[in-house]
């Protein structure tokens, strides 16, 4: 299993905080994670389509689409940062 | 020797200002950058504004800003505090404190330390204004002072 | 809305911060430097310090500096506080502190502020060593650090 | 009458700290002054002789060895400044 994290504009977007993938032979790294997502059709689609800026964090580092994602890891997609 | 802290509560400037000098007469420059919350955004007035962060990451992420200004300069010490949750105009949203033998150092090391929290660390501001709640935008700004620091300073 | 002081006393720099930002809610942004007294200079420990001045002049010094940043930055109030006199390790020299809308130009003319101070302000200072009292020497570093002000930025 | 100030280093290699002094037809401009006061041999040569560097004020006006002065003016003259 794969933690999945939201915040901020996207979790109000897709209703929810959080939740926990099957990290199948399919979800290998983050890129395919956000293909899972988006075959959900709706605000996940949208959420996720082209012309939206997600930023990605596996373990709570900034990564890419490319990141490897394994059992166990958190993976959190999130608007960019406006803090300070 | 460095600290970072994300809380709810307020915090005290002159305590934790108090607190980096401590009882160490090498220091000859603390340079403080404070933020605050502003009553007014992109024209609009604002009434209140929420932070929200990624707990832990966002400790690793200044964990991370602060030990690269520890790396670029010669410092004596940095604090970074940051508020959480509601917020009211006038209040502190961020303090950047660092200290050093000499003011160029102190002064170059707390903008680039302010400048990247603002890109890198996981917060989200979101305002309450007459129209309804909003989420603030990230300033194309900030990023271009981030930017700076790459470049052969 | 800009102050200037010299005086003998120690200064409250929490509450000069408090002053400046007053309840002014379209600050966004302070930057305070405070240059401390160190118990080392030139390989040498300093045990007391004594700043002379020059009436008058200092204050019409300080008064140009601080008019000339208004000039250049948008800004929202300016605060320079000058300790003269007997001063021990870890005593705070100076205080400059710099309200903005927004970060950049508040880094930018306390840095300016302090650099210039450093180099046209009519302040003099005679450190107390081992070896006996001696005056310090001006260091080429700062009118290195206040031409820089006067290229293009 | 113009006041002539010293200060710092300056003030104590010459002993004094400040000084009356009748400005006649002779002293039109600070360097006029400055002839006067190194005239007087000493440290007064001393302080003012080549390779000291003396900064000049008028009135409270950083000032050079051209600038005029005139019956009333103050003039001070230090080393370089060190404070902050």
């Amino acid at each position: 299993m794969i933690e999945v994290l939201f915040f901020a504009r996207l979790r109000e977007q897709l209703g929810t905080a959080k939740e926990r993938l099957q990290a199948g032979s399919e979800a290998t790294d983050v890129g395919a994670v956000i293909k899972l997502l988006q075959r959900r059709g709706g605000v996940w689609e949208e959420a996720f389509g082209d012309g939206q800026t997600v930023i990605m964090a596996v373990n709570q580092e900034v990564a890419s689409a490319s990141t490897p994602v394994k059992d166990g890891d958190e993976v959190a997609f999130f608007p960019p940062v406006t803090g300070g | 020797m460095n600290t970072i802290e994300i809380q709810t509560e307020p915090f005290d400037i002159a305590a934790i200002m108090a607190e980096l000098r401590a009882d160490n007469p090498a220091i000859g420059a603390v340079v403080t950058f404070v933020g605050l919350m502003r009553d007014m955004n992109e024209g609009d007035r604002v009434s209140t504004m929420t932070l929200e962060h990624y707990p832990g990451m966002t400790e690793k992420a200044l964990q991370a800003i602060v030990e690269e200004a520890d790396r670029r300069w010669d410092l004596m010490g940095i604090r970074v505090v940051h508020r959480v949750g509601e917020l009211l105009p006038l209040d502190p949203i961020v303090m950047v404190a660092v200290a050093s033998t000499h003011r160029g150092a102190a002064f170059q090391a707390c903008e680039f330390v302010i400048d990247y929290l603002k890109t890198r660390a996981p917060f989200w501001k979101k305002e309450r204004t007459p129209e309804g709640e909003r989420w603030v935008d990230a300033r194309h700004g900030d990023s271009a002072a981030e930017q700076r620091w790459n470049k052969g300073q």
